[in-house]
């Protein structure tokens, strides 16, 4: 999809170019900050940069699992709607469990088990169509993208499913709570991220990734299992979606039709900006975070600063979005 | 039997939602008492959607349409051409861009919504007071309460020191209300639009543990707020009805129209009230989803 | 002791085409069988029979007595690794994880980056390449590649080696580097079965030759038994004359091409060079010497710059773009088919068509006409397809060779670079493909021919360029193209000749 | 990203069964259209089928300058926005024409060559962007699809543009009218499938499409002109865009910030279902025509019969999606 990209020669001697191009996403990443902080006084405060990252969280977690799906070579469509359907059913799973177990953290303990089994079998449920069934990803994730968020208007009725309030409050610091000045779904992406760019890079499986998304044929012909490796890079999405529900349901402690919707578009633009080739075969996971960092950064700023008009609000992120990419790819072609 | 078809938005936010909700749960009910009444109820993502629902309901042959437009100008059109083959034709919480199409208008009263809204204000504020504002999807609907809103501030002491878009969102709610507080140190109050984004926004204030309570007043009566109100003590003291059950008198009226034949038609006008803690009691709906 | 790999009645049929029929064959432990036969004979078919690829249609094909295996997985277990005639690599992933790509070594969970780059290196070096492990393999060249290639099947530790074409994308001296690992190989106790166009390269390598002709087996025997002649008769089924044509007088046209100080960085410095009507020039060098980049810069495919370029019909002084070159009557023969030159999924009239359609087709592509072009190539190099409707993937690489070439000529040029024409192509193609560059040196036009087969430069070219390190070590007519003299000035070993 | 088609050997001798895969998509469409007829009695009415098709036909239009995009290895996420956009200027252009040339033919006529230059210049400036700015064809798209709906949202301050009541009559047969019983609209859009069709297999422009997204280092080896002809498919789409525009405008008489919400996901799934690759190189229109017709009539089954719930039409659409395209993919492997 990246016409113009492959369009030119490779030349990949450019070494000091291409290492600036690198740091394309960090330097959107920079100048977003520094503008931000020349239109508004509050935004370097400590207060609205936690806010920030830890807002960011939830949709970072689900770049780390796009960053692995599209970097071999896949796409899923379906996290949005996923998030919803699973944040609906470990609501009504603690609901149930919180009263016959009280208010303890076991119930919230048992939440993230039902969320991450939940993950493991949506995730896979797109994996085996994607292989098995030999369908485009595209078709299979906007199919269950469909499937997932009826399932969740259906089970809500079109309105909420709310964690029962005593819960709530033992669930909260899931979101709220800090080590250090440090919240935890912070903590949580930056685990997760180095993690898995830790393997991505130095580990079989994420060798094979790369492979796969570079040449499917040569990872067939390497005795690479392609079609499991595929799928488990569907799962692990399945299983960041999880996570990063159970970061979003003590936000709110509600699920609800509109839950996640979009996630899908941001999550798979925050990997693009960060570097990840749309068709497969590099990825940073680095890159998705920064890239998940930019677009919040946006409307972080939009917010914050009186622009225009907030009906272009739009605009500014499609011009800002369209710039921080720029500036990597514009230099990588030098 | 006779065929009514249904034509409202899909469940894009929580209204909505609970639009849906009641419109099921209505035609539940009245299929059990009309037994030879059939139902059939289409959701549209949008207005032009909603224009190809309304065509595939005449063309199943209904007998009485009950719609609550997306937009007024887009739906007219169809409307009108459904009328043309004799349909009965309910209009629910938004007008046709003509007049006279419909033979009954269930309705809600947008203008008063903002009215309500910025005379709570004021009567909260007496003596002035810095209040930051959500605005929902942008439509049409969000326009008029808006300007209905300012246009009652005018001239008073409750100063908007804000307004951007929530999209009637919690999780929208949530961000651009933590924004807000990050942007503003001193914010006396905040009109949601919507109890959706109120109960976003709540949270953001409950995060910020500011020394001095911010006032929150959302919209719509959503139960889980009325019930806020009932309760008392909490940072929500009243709620503006504009409920989504406005759905069912306007199907109840056409189902019995086409039951009995009865001379049914005109306009309904559901008022919306400021709900407080004295009359809570009176739009609590436990059992709604919304 | 029975053969280490024994096939009997082996056959197989591409939907109703039959590839290979009633084909026995059996390998014995250390020695190298050398596979020949003409383009689409169903040497790389019997390869990927053996390599667990594909199955047979019927008979037999045992291993060690066993059944071969049935997939990739299974025969690599068995110790058979396949080299595959095109590339099958990632270009994403460095040179030390293609070459264990599936077979990570380990430590701590975590892939041994240590380990890799260590036995990546010595497996390099035994094949006397420099290539870094670490570098994304993207950023190398073909050549090196190949040797990715093969450092691969020897990092699998095999029993035996099946190497298809593993030598048309090298240089005399990579060649020789690479024989003697086979030697060494075979000495070890492991069994090779190797295919190659180049048949003194058969000749030194093989201790035994099968010739393979309509899938069946021609002949079986001991390599001292044959001669490269005998053994280029019995693949095509008839006497082969003269490989080179008569080389023409020293042509004295006009100058159609002249460059002065070519500089396409870092590859390219310095390159200038005049070109005459009815000429063939030759550029020899050694692998990685520029010869690609200087010559895809002058058709406007790579960014250079130029003192002066004149072509006959363009507008002089600046480099052409792409297209320009073209229009200008530049054509251009990419040694990279599979990923520069054919559109592999198209049909073979419609990559003849492609480029001579985009120069001058009319808004509506003539069908007929398409047609037509094919069947003339088809008839000209002696193209063998399947089906009529053959896509481009299925033809046999030396096929392929012949549709690319029928391509570039499509558009009638007055100046033709040939980069490594006859990569693939059997002997009874090369030929004609010879043939067919002197015949269009004849009518005038100016041929260019860049190989890594001296012979072959010596054989066509009225001069020859030979190029160092991105400039031009020395020029050579007559008498004084001959090895030496070619292989001392890549080298470098000589000061320049004229 | 049509991962396992990728994974799968290639076997194009398989002459018979890919023409049978080649039915994939009619099979689906005539599956759907037995389903409809069982099931409800008036879904094969002349009047059902016609308002079907006519509706059918904006979308349908889009989809044609989709294929031409995604055969060319591109992606245009930014139609539907676009068509928000261009109806709004068009009806703003048309109101300002009528008030001082009055309610005549002219005034559409103006509107259209209005819309028609709109629609090249939208395409246009995305085309430029993917190519000379060397960015993501995502990336832009989706910013470019950003921009234009903060514009529209802008220009009729989050209400809607309307055309005058007496031009909308005059406008009106561009949607409502009909020669022999076909409407204009779906005259318009066999019209130009056919067109497009023709062009895209037998026209030179239409081979160097499908060349540039089947491997753009060979077309540009190849004396194509790989950037100019990219571009040219997102002017294409552009002009699409335009049309699909003129027959939206008379038929719902305004434009709001929601006109043509998720028209580029339904366009891009079109595509895909009528079995063009959404890697590139491979594209045929018919097939995205019958995609439409496909989407379209899942809608239109799902309102004609009150199946179950409507909370559950997205699983139901979902579900025939995967399949419609399994009927295809399956066949093309066995
Ligand atoms: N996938 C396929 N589908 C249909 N025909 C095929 C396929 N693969 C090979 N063939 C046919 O089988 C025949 C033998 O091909 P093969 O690749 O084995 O030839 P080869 O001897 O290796 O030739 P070359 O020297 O050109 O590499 C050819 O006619 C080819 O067209
Ligand atoms: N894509 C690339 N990136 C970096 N360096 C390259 C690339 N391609 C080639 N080179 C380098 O450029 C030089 C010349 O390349 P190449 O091997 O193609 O030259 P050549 O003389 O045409 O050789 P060949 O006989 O293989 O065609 C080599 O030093 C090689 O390392
Ligand atoms: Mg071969
Ligand atoms: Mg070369």
């Amino acid at each position: 999809m990246n016409a113009a990209a492959a369009d030119m020669p490779h030349r990949p001697w450019l070494g000091a170019t291409k290492r600036l191009s690198a740091l394309g996403p960090i330097l959107a990443l920079l100048a977003l900050i520094s503008i931000g902080s020349l239109l508004s006084d509050s935004f370097l405060s400590a207060g609205n940069l936690s806010n920030l990252l830890t807002r960011s969280a939830i949709v970072g977690i689900i770049a780390i699992g796009a960053t692995y799906v599209i970097t071999a070579g896949g796409l899923d469509l379906s996290v949005g709607s996923m998030s919803a359907l699973i944040a609906g059913l470990v609501i009504m799973g603690m609901n149930a469990a919180g009263s016959s177990l009280g208010d303890s953290w076991l119930v919230v303990l048992i939440g993230i088990v039902l969320a991450l089994a939940l993950g493991v079998v949506a995730g896979t449920l797109n994996g085996i169509l994607v292989v098995k069934g030999g369908i485009d990803a595209f078709i299979v994730t906007l199919g269950t993208m469909g499937i997932f968020r009826s399932v969740i208007t259906w089970l809500s009725d079109g309105g909420s499913i709310s964690l029962s309030s005593s819960l709530k409050g033992v669930a909260r610091p899931l979101y709220y709570g800090s080590v250090a000045g440090v919240s935890y779904p912070l903590i949580a992406m930056i685990f997760l991220a180095v993690g898995a760019e830790l393997v991505l890079r130095r580990a079989r499986i994420g060798r094979h990734v790369t492979a796969i998304g570079s040449n499917p044929e040569v990872a067939r012909y390497s005795a690479i299992r392609v079609h499991r490796v595929r799928i488990l890079t569907y799962v692990f999405q399945g299983v960041c979606v999880a996570l990063a529900t159970m970061i979003y349901v003590p936000r709110l402690g509600a699920a609800t039709p509109s839950t996640g919707l979009l996630w899908e578009l941001e999550a798979i633009a925050a990997v693009i900006i960060g570097g990840t080739a749309l068709k497969g075969g590099f990825g940073r996971i680095w890159g998705s975070i920064v890239g998940v960092l930019i677009l919040g950064l946006i409307d972080n700023i939009l917010n914050l600063t009186a622009l225009a008009s907030p009906y272009l609000n739009g605009a500014f992120q499609g011009i800002i979005i369209i710039i921080a990419v720029y500036l990597q790819k514009g230099r990588r072609e030098v | 039997g006779k065929t009514i078809g249904i034509s409202i938005p899909a469940a894009t936010h929580g209204w909505t939602g609970g639009l849906n909700f009641q419109t099921k749960r209505t035609v539940e009910q009245m299929k059990k008492a009309f037994p030879d009444i059939e139902f059939v109820v289409a959701a549209a993502n949008d207005a032009s959607k909603q224009v190809n629902d309304v065509e595939d309901l005449v063309a199943r042959g209904i007998d009485a349409l009950v719609i609550l437009p997306f937009e007024s100008e887009p739906l007219t059109e169809p409307v009108k051409q459904a009328k043309a083959q004799g349909v009965f034709i309910t209009t629910v919480d938004r007008g046709l861009a003509e007049e006279g199409i419909e033979d009954l208008y269930v309705g809600g009263n947008n203008p008063q919504y903002g009215v309500i809204a910025g005379q709570y204000f004021k009567k909260k504020f007496p003596d002035g007071a810095k209040i930051v504002v959500m605005r929902g999807i942008p439509t049409t609907i969000d326009n008029v309460r808006i300007d209905a809103f300012k246009k009652e501030l005018e001239g008073s002491k409750v100063q908007i020191l804000d307004m951007q878009f929530a999209n009637w969102n919690p999780d929208k709610g949530f961000e651009v209300m933590q924004d807000f507080l990050q942007k503003f140190d001193a914010i006396d109050g905040v009109w949601a639009g919507d109890d959706d984004a109120a109960l976003g926004a709540m949270e953001a204030i409950k995060q910020a543990n500011r020394p001095k309570p911010i006032v929150v007043l959302g919209g719509s009566g959503m139960n889980k707020v009325v019930k806020m109100v009932k309760d008392g003590g909490g940072a929500v003291d009243a709620d503006i009805f504009y409920p989504p059950t406005l759905i069912i008198p306007a199907i109840e009226l056409t189902t019995m129209r086409a039951a009995t034949q009865a001379p049914i038609r005109g306009r309904y006008i559901l008022d919306s009230p400021l709900i407080t803690k004295d009359n809570a009691e009176e739009f609590y709906f436990p059992d709604s989803p919304y | 002791m029975s053969a280490f790999v024994e096939l009997r009645d082996v056959a197989k049929t591409y939907g109703l085409n039959p590839v290979l029929e009633d084909l026995t064959l059996s390998v014995d432990r250390g020695e190298i069988l050398a596979l020949v036969g003409e383009n689409g004979a169903g040497k790389s078919t019997l390869m990927r029979i053996v390599g667990g690829y594909v199955p047979p249609t019927a008979g037999t094909a045992l291993i060690d007595e066993h059944p071969l295996p049935a997939t990739v997985q299974e025969a690599e277990d068995a110790g058979i690794v396949l080299i595959h005639q095109e590339f099958c690599l990632a270009p994403d992933l460095t040179v030390g994880e293609n070459i264990f790509i599936g077979r990570e070594p380990r430590r701590h969970l975590l892939v041994d980056y240590p380990k890799i780059r260590r036995e990546s290196r010595l497996l390099l070096d035994a094949l006397g390449s420099s290539a870094d492990p670490c570098a994304k393999l993207s950023s190398l060249p073909n050549t090196e590649w190949q040797m990715v290639e093969v450092a691969k099947a020897f990092a699998r530790n095999p029993k035996l080696l099946l190497m298809d074409e593993p030598t048309a994308v090298l240089g005399a001296r990579e060649v020789e580097a690479l024989f003697r690992r086979m030697r060494q190989f075979v000495s070890e106790g492991g069994s090779v079965i190797f295919t190659s166009h180049r048949l003194d390269e058969v000749k030194a390598i093989a201790s035994r030759v099968a010739v393979l002709r309509d899938g069946r087996i021609r002949h079986v025997g001991p390599a001292s038994d044959l001669t490269e002649d005998e053994m280029a008769t019995l693949m095509v089924g008839r006497e082969l004359s003269q490989l080179y044509p008569a080389k023409s007088a020293m042509p004295a046209g006009d100058v159609v091409l002249s460059v002065e100080d070519l500089h396409s960085p870092p590859h390219v410095s310095g390159v200038s060079f005049r070109l005459r009507r009815g000429e063939i020039l030759g550029i020899a060098g050694l692998v990685g010497s520029g010869r690609t980049e200087a010559f895809e810069a002058l058709a406007g495919l790579r960014p250079a710059q130029c003192r002066n370029f004149t072509l006959a019909n363009a507008a002089s002084g600046r480099l052409p773009t792409a297209r320009e070159a073209w229009a200008a009557g530049l054509a251009y023969l990419t040694e990279d088919r599979k990923g520069k030159g054919l559109l592999l999924d198209a049909g073979l009239d419609e990559n003849v068509s492609l480029t001579v359609g985009a120069l001058r087709g009319r808004a509506w592509i003539n069908r007929a006409e398409e047609r037509g072009r094919l069947d003339q190539a088809v008839r000209e190099f002696d193209i063998r397809r399947s089906a009529p409707d053959a896509i481009a993937r299925s033809l046999s690489g030396g096929n392929q060779q012949k549709v690319l070439i029928a391509k570039t000529l499509a558009s009638r040029p007055d100046v033709a670079i040939f980069d490594e024409p006859t990569r693939g192509v059997d002997i009874g193609s090369k030929q004609q493909i010879y043939r067919v560059i002197a015949g269009l040196a004849a009518q005038g036009a100016a041929c260019v021919v860049i190989s890594s087969e001296m012979q072959e430069v010596i054989g066509l070219a009225h001069r020859v360029l030979v190029m160092r390190k991105g400039s031009v070590a020395g020029e050579l007519t007559g008498n004084d193209i001959n090895e030496s003299t070619i292989v001392r000035l890549a080298m470098g070993l000589t000061k320049e000749a004229a």
